[in-house]
């Protein structure tokens, strides 16, 4: 009970800052918190990278294995995308197997990656039918304070871009360290809607308040390869176009800074 | 969105007859249970699906209730025989993402604070799927929720817009899905252009975004007109 | 608190009921509710059937799939029932893993069409040792409003009428969409005892009033194939003898009827 | 149930040299346990079986209770070196199925009244399986019941007949079971003709059935004899 | 809240106890209760011990199947621990998968096992790199008086005294019922701190009433081969190494009175 | 401990350079997280971990709680990408069993009857592993508990001892962890003597056993002052 009306609290304080044109750490609503990217981090990892985005903290790894691909595409690497919100992170995480939330952030960054086809599923084929390269990307959440998808979809590509391929560990033949050249680079933008206001990057304190919110991909070449909407109120159609506009244009801000 | 190689619009018609802004054959169906509060059978295409609806009744676990609302929760489901493939049982990611979202595109039209303390259960079983069925399961979920007397302020309706040999298209059916380069499922109310869910997958220009944004409202539109029909004559049966 | 006291006047009405002679929905105690069989509604099984009995509904679907044969019988296929009593159906069914309740309804049906031999699972085997027909039968619950046993079961054969070898779809040589003939037609017959007076066909109501059941399975030949007991109460020998020859009388009738 | 090809019964006698209704060698332990509130170690030939009851315990969770009397609960468990292959511990589909029949077969002789708001557990471990521990659990569990001091209306005893070679025949044990026709497990209030649990797998005529029924109420009666037997040798001692 | 207070007075008879020099049942501080051990009782398994200490009493069974080897030792064959804390066995013992307690009991026993080399893995590869003999030692505990690890342990070892080899049951060639023979007989003694004196082998209550206490596991050389601390207070440094010493005598005297 | 045949001891140092009682490199940083109430990230050698510490919080579900003091909790857990093979998340039985004897290597500090009916959460994440992850984190997560302001009587630090070509040697690493011999992970309060956590794998004599002792209990000395010096330096910050 007591929560809850920390809850509302919370609320208010935040509205009333964004009706006042403000925000709780002083941004401007088009502004990300600092952002910090740290490549190759991991050794014991293929690739991997650390995103801080203001407070938020999250660590990438992304391992190659050989394994079976699919009988539908048996010429093509596979992709897993795995979000383990691991209770270190935060006071609401809570042990236990994938819920609603780690499952629809690593599904979310997934998408971005697959429909932005930055890795080239056919050169991670071993042999036909038999054997390919199985991507593990796992975000390993080290500290939510709100925005986990923008910096797990950073640290996604980050981590992509130095990948090498562990062929020698495997007694695989031939390329031993070969890098895998990344095709696209594709970057998440998340936006909510507090008061009729379009807020970029929301800290926890406004994905708390925030009542709808809207995840943007987007490419190099400014195309769109994912969208999500969240929250429990409906979003006006002209403020989805609005959101996807600011999206791709904070994506290609993005991109050129950190990737 | 796996495989490239077919043509799938030959003649500007696609492979199943249908123009580029046209819906599958929809039919629905009021009240087809007797245990649920209230039901709904809803086909889209070859897309045949069910809901219903248990509630507003008490939650459990208490610490679990919202002392200022019901709590609506949402389970998307498919028999395991409504696929080629057979789907083993039980939950997968997919179906807790899909589960999660068709909540949040129903939880902007029910009116939570008539019921504290209480849960509402909607309950989608995907029966057949020919891709579109999380759309035609919050189609059904819709309506179930007013058979079941949930107070609502408007319906929702839902429909997926796609991408298929560079056309955006209406309601992409499975070949278009595996074949296709974007889907994209939305739902909303219909009579106020508020999208209550958004999902992307594949890839599209901004333009081809807005351009599947108009014919998936227009869709909408009519979906909404059909749900309102079989309400209207399920209450004028009774 | 409440539903208890509801379990008790509910009991009390049944048996008043009985006592009279008399059924809740009218019916004779050796009548069947109304019923429906549908075959073939499901495309994307390669058998399928739904059945209605009153406002009892479920949904069975059959799929086949290559896989491997048990070791001490390498040139036959596998039957594996399951029944999913999914939360749609009732108020009391909740989502998760099967429980007791699910297994006994799946096993009851399975063993019904193992022992009555109605597959002749020789037929199933593609390759010895290695690859053999796995038929999967699910039992999909969407009303329960009272003995599901039969309902299932009636489905299960029904969609066994139906079923069609998917060779095409596996790549697998020859038949096609080769029909697997049945050998035989085994039937549930469930049955209560309230106050003394059995029961065919027992409703929502009254299989909650009763304290003791039977399921009867037997085949075109009057043999028995399977048989379960349930409730919390004991039946005198002398009635089980009874209900025993009433499930094989019912059982030809509705063969006649619906297969 | 599951081959064909072995000669089960040779010049009127079967493999292990018994007659049509004899059963095989049954010994009975009684308070074998400590820790346990009651307990039996129940041998039937090659099976070992060995039974526990706690209670009558509070029951959690609470909203489990029955307010008007105790919850019997029962879990049948095979240890993994029971069986020729390693069974994978943990339950599975045919020991829910199991503890589920056994459990109904106890519940008629107990009286639950006495201790509303508890459980009394009936902990089952299969040690080593020959074909028949369901029932051999029931005759453990039925005595252990009867240690713990749970008030009861009588004894329940439990003994499988079955089919072999076209002979209705008591007692299978795992070679009889696996290439058999038919088996039929039954628990019963022995000096009430009262069946308490049945079932039956493979085929047999009606009149097979009977014959089978009959020669189970036989067998009952002995094994009834022998568990009022242990427990009276039990009691003697202390 | 009962229950805590019996554990206060329980903790307090048995430290008053030990203050006088005596034990609940009589014993001396090092001295272990009655023991029994009973080789080959399960003839399914391929080799089965039951050990009573006292009240407590455990049953191990060993089975063996074909298997394949880990990929960094193709040649030897594979010990796979489990322990069921069955609740049959005592009223705080749930049913469930595997917890904490039964986790520690089994890899304690595993590591005496391992770490002494008792069992030769290199006998137990049938064809390198693609079949081995996998070792199930599976512990079952049916009555639990306190010291479960000594029982587990003494009934693992006493198991693998009696195993046999099952190669005619998996079709594989040659040496039928061949014994394997152990190269060692680790056994495990365990100690508790009570008010400062060292007790062997802790009944229930003891064991209830102890804040500390050490395992340790050793061989037929007097070399060490596992250890483990247990409890919620710290151990001083003089009192390990004197229960070190006195765990190695201790599992001499066993060795030679029961394996 | 699992094969033979590398050398892991040239010219009376070991394969990485060091010593026989020669430590790796540690580095310790405090107070590194927002949202926890206390965090530490601890690094030796190749190993890279990360513990916080959530409470005292109140206690779920009710009935576990404990009336007169805390419950301290602990989780060890291996991301995915830590190691070579990459690791299923979720628990295992191997991090089961260390994060029983870590939150058993700690609670001799932890003065729990300051906070009846709560609970104190550890959480360990290992995010790259190169032998010696249980006692890192063991260090990582005293000087967490310290930063969350938990009262403690003293800190507890931790290392592993091991044997390696027939001689004892501190903190073993992973090469020498797959082919020593023996590894003995140990936890003390180190200025007093008092060992908290002891655990041996492997093969070692009495008297090697006594002689890691004494290397393991230096090298805590040295882990304390460490700690020590990292809290200190956080304070001083702040």
């Amino acid at each position: 009970m007591g929560l809850e009306i920390m809850d509302d609290v919370r609320r208010d304080y935040i509205y009333n800052l964004v009706r006042r044109g403000k925000r709780e750490d002083g941004r401007g609503f088009q502004d990300y918190r600092e952002i910090k990217v740290e490549k190759g981090i991991i050794k014991k990892a293929e690739g991997s990278a650390r995103v801080k985005i203001g407070n938020t903290e999250v660590l990438v790894g992304v391992k190659l294995e050989p394994g079976e691909p699919f009988p539908d595409s048996p010429d093509k690497g596979v992709i897993i995308t795995n979000a383990e919100l691991v209770p270190l992170a935060s006071p609401e995480f809570e042990p236990g197997p994938p819920n609603e939330d780690s499952v629809q952030l690593a599904r979310v960054v997934d998408r971005g990656i697959r429909g932005s086809e930055a890795i080239d599923l056919s050169k991670l084929c071993i042999e036909e039918g038999e054997k390919v390269w199985i991507v593990f990307i796992d975000i390993h959440v080290l500290d939510n304070d709100g925005n986990l998808v923008d910096a797990a979809a950073l640290g996604a590509i980050a981590s992509l871009l130095n990948l090498r391929m562990p062929a020698e560990r495997y007694g695989l033949s031939g390329e031993g360290e070969e890098m895998i050249p990344l095709q696209d680079k594709p970057v998440a933008v998340t936006m909510v809607d507090i008061g009729g206001e379009i807020l970029v990057d929301p800290n926890y304190n406004e994905e708390k308040a925030a009542v709808s919110g809207l995840t943007v991909i987007s490419n190099t070449d400014g195309t769109i390869s994912g969208m999500q909407k969240y929250g429990r109120e409906g979003l006006k159609e002209e403020k989805v176009s609005e959101m996807v506009e600011m999206g791709i244009e904070k994506a290609d801000e993005l991109r050129q800074r950190f990737l | 969105m796996k495989e490239e190689g077919i043509e799938l619009i030959k003649d500007g018609k696609r492979l199943d007859g249908r123009g580029f802004d046209e819906l599958r054959p929809i039919k629905i169906e009021v009240g087809v249970l007797k245990r649920a509060d209230g039901s709904c059978y809803f086909e889209l295409g070859d897309n045949k699906v069910i809901a219903a609806v248990y509630g507003p009744r008490e939650m459990h676990p208490r610490h679990a209730q919202d002392a200022k609302m019901a709590v609506l929760k949402y389970r998307y489901n498919m028999a395991p025989f409504s696929v080629d493939e057979r789907k083993r049982p039980g939950p997968d990611r997919r179906s807790v993402e899909i589960s999660k979202v068709s909540r949040e595109a129903l939880e902007p039209v029910i009116i939570k604070e008539f019921y504290p303390k209480t849960e509402i259960d909607v309950y989608v079983e995907i029966l057949q799927s020919d891709a579109g069925t999380r759309t035609a399961g919050i189609n059904a979920a819709s309506v179930a929720l007013a058979d079941a007397g949930i107070p609502m302020k408007d319906l929702v309706s839902s429909v997926a817009v796609g991408k298929i040999d560079g056309e955006v298209v209406l309601d992409l059916n499975a070949v278009e899905d595996n074949y296709g380069e974007a889907d994209m499922p939305i739902a909303m109310i219909a009579r106020r252009n508020t999208i209550t869910a958004l999902q992307m997958d594949g890839r599209m220009t901004k333009d081809e975004f807005e351009k599947g944004l108009k014919l998936a409202m227009n869709a909408c539109q009519q979906i909404y007109e059909l749900q309102r029909t079989a309400l209207i004559e399920r209450y004028s049966e009774m």
